[in-house]
């Protein structure tokens, strides 16, 4: 068992020393991170198609192949279910793969792997054989693209223990996930919020370091309502939350499996309002099993019931119609105003 | 930064040619009469003009991804015209000549790559029965192939002797999707004609990425599926080759796999740029040599079938139905935000209509949330 | 579209007429409801593999290679994703093929047809295409069986549009939406629960019958508090009912997907207390939708914090400790023991 | 009521083999000494005591479930006997002579079919490393083969002589999980020996409904891999092709795929009765007459090598170290309910910690949902 799991898991993020920056978007921190883990360890290779000579779709790997050579930076056959399985086999032999699946709805036919060897490699052994790997997930809404290159269900993943699920909401953030996301022992799904790889920047250190993989950020601390959301949503979010008649605390998750459950029930039992705010469809989206807690363990703090500002329950649609689907600032606000407008 | 390029590797060509480069004869043709060899030139010239009128309409963000079939046409084409009407077609993105050679109506073609919800072209368009049918086109690669093998197997349970054409690319073949349509095949021996369109790409991954294996031809023997290998630029060879197969299929003896050698020409789609990764310069002009349109129209006008005022008269009435499609197309109002709701599942769950209506609500400027009982709302 | 749809959701259960019955157990009953339905309807097949001349692992389909043919009852090669995928095909040629699954935990390499196909097909061609076909799986665990044979992942199905996910609790419940949901126009999973495959008999009307694939069933009234189930666990529910000081209302969701909402919320609006109580994990379970559907629509009717009464948050266990890990009697009866103590 | 039973199709015997049915030689036998050939018989008989015994073990409900070798033991010993120390294995649940050739200790082979915890296990068996390395077992099929060539990529990557061997049935080639890792074994030439012990059951599936292929070593040209195909009841012949393949794969040029040819003489596993589905009556003679390990011994009696007293004396020992396992499994306390909790994630999450509390208190007869405050509970 790795020593610096903890270390890991618990980087005091006020440590870190932002003494040199760059500002930089979320696709770039992907990148840098990339680049700078790959240089510390020589057990990291990527895997993917796409992700060689071209760089990914997403310029993510750009220029690593250049730089690490095709034994690490490894462009694979056309199949996701191959590319999870081989990088398993690595990850079995002491490596520390990453491979990149290039759209979250091309994850299922990997499933196979997924369900049979990421997750169970660990149990199985009894705890013999580790199985240190981050799969990187482009993934969400907003792009008018194809059908399954939008799609957000994560929930497939946060149902199924032995893996840590982890999405980043800005390029800093970004860095320090994805770093000790690759770092931890365990398999981690690194959710990428594709939406928001460009446009909007922010200063990122440019040293390497952790954020910790167990532990919600407090956005913006507020009194009356929390709302609890990650990745693209969290900017929306705030967005919101300057125009609403109401003191707005918001919580961007991070860690979607194992969720930091004392952060979610501090907050909402202070303010007695909550929000969940998520890209996905509604029904089985983690918002259900955020409500369900909070019933569960903070029922009497409660001044409303809980509102899930989400997808609805169909397929992503046609470009002509993905803004009325997706979740935007106006749709939390929405759900904002209505908790606050509940009374008992 | 040092930059990668894949090196490309040129596939063996001693695959089965009726028609080279130059346009001339290696051996007999097919027996096509003038008619039919007009109607293969026609689906040639009409796919490449409105697959260019789509690369200008996607420009000017009318239609949102657009995939060519530039260079490749022979291929879908030739299989295309070996199949007869009632037979079925699982096609991928890359098929425009298959599809309009059995008359999919050119506003269908261009209106699905607006990106559109289904339904709304679905019922602004007028969607006419082909004589051959067609599965609806889907984005996951490999998915096709089983389900077209499914469909061939209806047919062999029920003696009918439809004949199913499954197309799919070099890539496409890694996925285990493939692999199952594949077994499938040969364990039903379902008639089934599965056309490997080579265009040794996939996005930005070389057919030798793909396999270990030379061709992909012999990929069939793992299903002990018979399999032919040609020249994927030769609509002759194309042709040919589908049209045994599929007399194979007919005849109630089984799946064919047919590799069809051909190149792509152009970028994977309109989002891709093929400079990043391919260095085609010089590959650009050994298969521009090859093009398959080129050396058919050589052949047609040695032959005398095809002169300059045929070829003119031929291309303004493609220009016209292509306006006319491009026209209709714009016509086609976007959706109705609640389309999307619809075409899910039969019949109206709660959650569907409690979901509609706070979308009507949130369109409406109304707070969708204000539903504290589950009663619904009362505007 | 399919006249008779509507018939077939909301079939009238009091209409049956149980003049003449057999004493049988479920996976009988699932044997007779194909038998009658293929019987019935021609373009029925079977498909799956081992389910030929040995008729099934658990018997679902002995004898109806010998009554119906190999052309009918279809064994495959060993490919979920074939069978699902092939499964497809013959529906978008108008048949209705009923694949069986072996296990649900080998659904897992089918992932990509279910979600590219089987779930797409009808709004990919805005409803030109209908996919009437019902797979088979039989789910959960106390069977002392291998890893994957004990798997209770239904949250994959519900969370997903476009199909629905029917289970059933007893031989009659089995047989009566079994039959509907081979006749309905909708893809369908239909979940057998194998634990009581066997063992637990009633008597169940010879002739074919349709259950309701759109309403929950109360199995029995009560004021205290509602215990929301399905599968083998509603006779569990009924066990604990007997020993609690409370009077429970079970209700039996049989279609998880879409949930008969109405059905739920009056039911807790009139106990106040609600307890959830299934087989799968609890993070994302269908319980959490349950308790965040009634916080949303039923707060102020709530007596108490909703508790669910589930899986942990684990693999499935070793047989040496699975009794620990299943839901039972038990842990339903504390639960609702601790709704039934709560005060606010 | 009627009822349907598979009629077999018997495979081509068209295959390498070196030791005859009667135990004759047809060609030179490999190179192995006396105690090498003696290690090998060893086994064979220690994999059929063994599996008796679980067997019994099964019966009376000592262990939950039993697959055997019985009638393939050529197979997997030949070709684990092929490997150097430091190689790995990567296994299904039909590989005992495998496990017990390179020293698994068979307490563990017990152990792990009680269906015990796997934490249990490892924490009260002593587990020594064994001179080859084992993947887990794992129940999923199809799983060990993508595993394993991404295993064996990393040697090839970090060019390092280590052999990975994996096996998988015939069934199992119809898995997507198969052809996945064919194909990237073909594409990165990884040092690896790909095994299908082609039992011709997969179930109640003969072989012949799995593929279409006549044979399943003709499908590695799909994959553009080598292939050997051998009579799997023959541990010369498999040895001898395993070690050649393996030599290959430590010299750098890549993988094979080999088919073994045997057959299932019992049921799939102890709840399978392959009555229900196959008349084995002449079948079973048939194969009985090619039996792996009767062959063998004829050979080694013939040379001298083996005589009745150390034979007895070879039973003896291994009766006792079955015994012994036998002891140390049936000293192995069942696992702590909790252990359903370990080995899952790294670091103790509030779900786990609550969870855990849950348990802990349901055991104990204590109310586990009595915490309303998610501050825990104070017992
Ligand atoms: C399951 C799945 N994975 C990945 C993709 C993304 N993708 C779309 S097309 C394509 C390349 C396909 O290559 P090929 O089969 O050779 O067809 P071509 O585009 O060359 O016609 C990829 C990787 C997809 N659509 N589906
Ligand atoms: C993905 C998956 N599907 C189904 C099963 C159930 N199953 C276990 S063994 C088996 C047959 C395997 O046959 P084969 O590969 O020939 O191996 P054999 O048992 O003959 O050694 C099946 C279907 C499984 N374990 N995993
Ligand atoms: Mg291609
Ligand atoms: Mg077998």
């Amino acid at each position: 068992m790795s020593n610096d799991l903890d270390t890991e898991l618990d980087t005091d993020e006020t440590a870190i020393d932002p003494q040199e920056t760059e500002t930089i978007n979320l696709i770039t921190a992907v990148n840098r991170t990339l680049h700078q883990e790959m240089d510390r360890d020589e057990s990291i290779r990527l895997l993917g198609y796409d992700i060689g000579p071209l760089g990914g779709v997403y310029r993510g790997t750009e220029g690593l192949l250049a730089e690490f050579g095709d034994k690490r930076v490894i462009d694979t056959p056309l199949s996701e279910n191959g590319i999870i399985g081989t990088a398993v086999g690595m990850a079995m032999r002491g490596e520390r793969p990453v491979p990149e699946i290039q759209f979250m709805g091309f994850f299922y036919p990997a499933f196979g792997q997924f369900m049979y060897a990421v997750v169970k490699m660990y149990k199985r052994t009894g705890g013999a054989l580790e199985l240190p790997m981050t799969i990187r997930i482009p993934y969400g809404g907003g792009v008018k693209a194809l059908e399954y290159h939008q799609e957000s269900t994560e929930t497939y993943f946060i149902h199924t223990p032995g893996v840590r699920v982890i999405c980043a909401s800005t390029p800093a953030q970004t860095k320090g996930l994805l770093a000790a996301s690759i770092r931890t022992v365990d398999p981690v799904i690194f959710l990428e919020p594709k939406k928001i790889y460009r446009g909007v920047d922010e200063p990122v250190p440019t040293a390497a370091y952790t954020l910790p993989l167990n532990k919600a950020r407090i956005v913006q601390t507020g009194s009356d309502v929390t709302v609890l959301t990650w990745g693209a949503m969290v900017q929306q979010a705030q967005a919101a939350a300057t125009d609403v008649d109401a003191d707005v605390e918001i919580v961007d998750l991070r860690s979607l499996s194992p969720l930091d459950i004392e952060t979610i029930l501090d907050s909402v039992s202070k303010t007695g309002r909550c929000v969940v705010f998520h890209e996905a469809r509604r029904t089985l989206g983690l918002g259900a099993e955020l409500s369900a807690l909070i019933n569960e363990y903070a029922l009497d703090r409660l001044k409303a019931p809980i509102k899930r500002a989400t997808g609805y329950d169909v397929h992503f649609p046609g470009h002509d119609i993905e803004d009325d689907y997706l979740p935007d600032d106006d749709r939390v606000r929405y759900a904002i105003e209505a908790v606050m407008s509940y009374e008992f | 930064m040092a930059h990668e390029m894949w090196t490309e590797e040129r596939p063996p060509e001693d695959f089965y040619r009726i028609l080279d480069p130059n346009g001339e004869l290696q051996t007999d043709p097919p027996e096509l009469d003038e008619e039919e060899l007009l109607k293969l030139y026609r689906t040639f010239i009409a796919t490449r003009i409105l697959e260019e009128k789509m690369l200008n309409m996607q420009r000017s963000g009318e239609v949102s991804l657009v995939a060519r079939t530039l260079g490749e046409e022979a291929t879908p084409l030739g299989c295309a015209a070996a199949l007869q009407p009632d037979d079925w077609i699982f096609y991928t993105y890359r098929q425009t000549p298959a599809l309009l050679y059995w008359k999919l109506p050119m506003v269908e073609v261009i209106a699905s790559a607006t990106g559109r919800e289904p339904e709304t072209i679905a019922e602004q368009v007028d969607t006419e029965d082909t004589p051959v049918n067609f599965s609806p086109d889907y984005t996951p690669i490999g998915t096709n192939v089983v389900n077209g093998v499914g469909a061939a197997m209806t047919d062999a349970f029920n003696d009918r002797d439809t004949v199913t054409m499954v197309f799919t690319g070099d890539g496409s073949t890694s996925q285990g999707a493939f692999h199952d349509g594949m077994n499938f095949a040969g364990v039903f021996d379902v008639p089934a004609v599965i056309v490997c369109q080579n265009n040794q790409w996939a996005i930005s991954e070389p057919a030798h990425r793909q396999t270990g294996s030379e061709t992909f031809a012999q990929k069939a023997d793992a299903y002990g599926l018979p399999s032919a290998r040609v020249d994927g630029n030769d609509v002759f060879a194309v042709y040919e080759t589908a049209r045994t197969a599929v007399e194979r299929a007919r005849s109630g003896n089984g799946a064919t796999f047919i590799e069809c050698v051909t190149y792509r020409m152009g970028a994977h789609n309109t989002s891709d740029n093929p400079n990043r990764y391919r260095d085609d310069s010089e590959q650009r002009a050994y298969w521009e040599d090859r093009d398959p349109v080129d050396r058919y129209e050589t052949y047609l006008r040695d032959q005398g079938i095809l002169e300059d005022d045929t070829e003119a008269e031929l291309r303004d009435g493609i220009n016209d139905q292509v306006d006319d499609a491009v026209e209709r197309v714009r016509s086609i109002s976007t959706s109705e935000p609640e389309r999307m709701f619809d075409t899910i599942l039969h019949g109206e769950s709660w959650r569907e209509r409690h979901q509609r209506a706070e979308l009507h609500r949130e369109l409406n400027d109304m707070n969708p949330f204000v539903d504290f009982t589950g009663e619904g709302f009362d505007e």
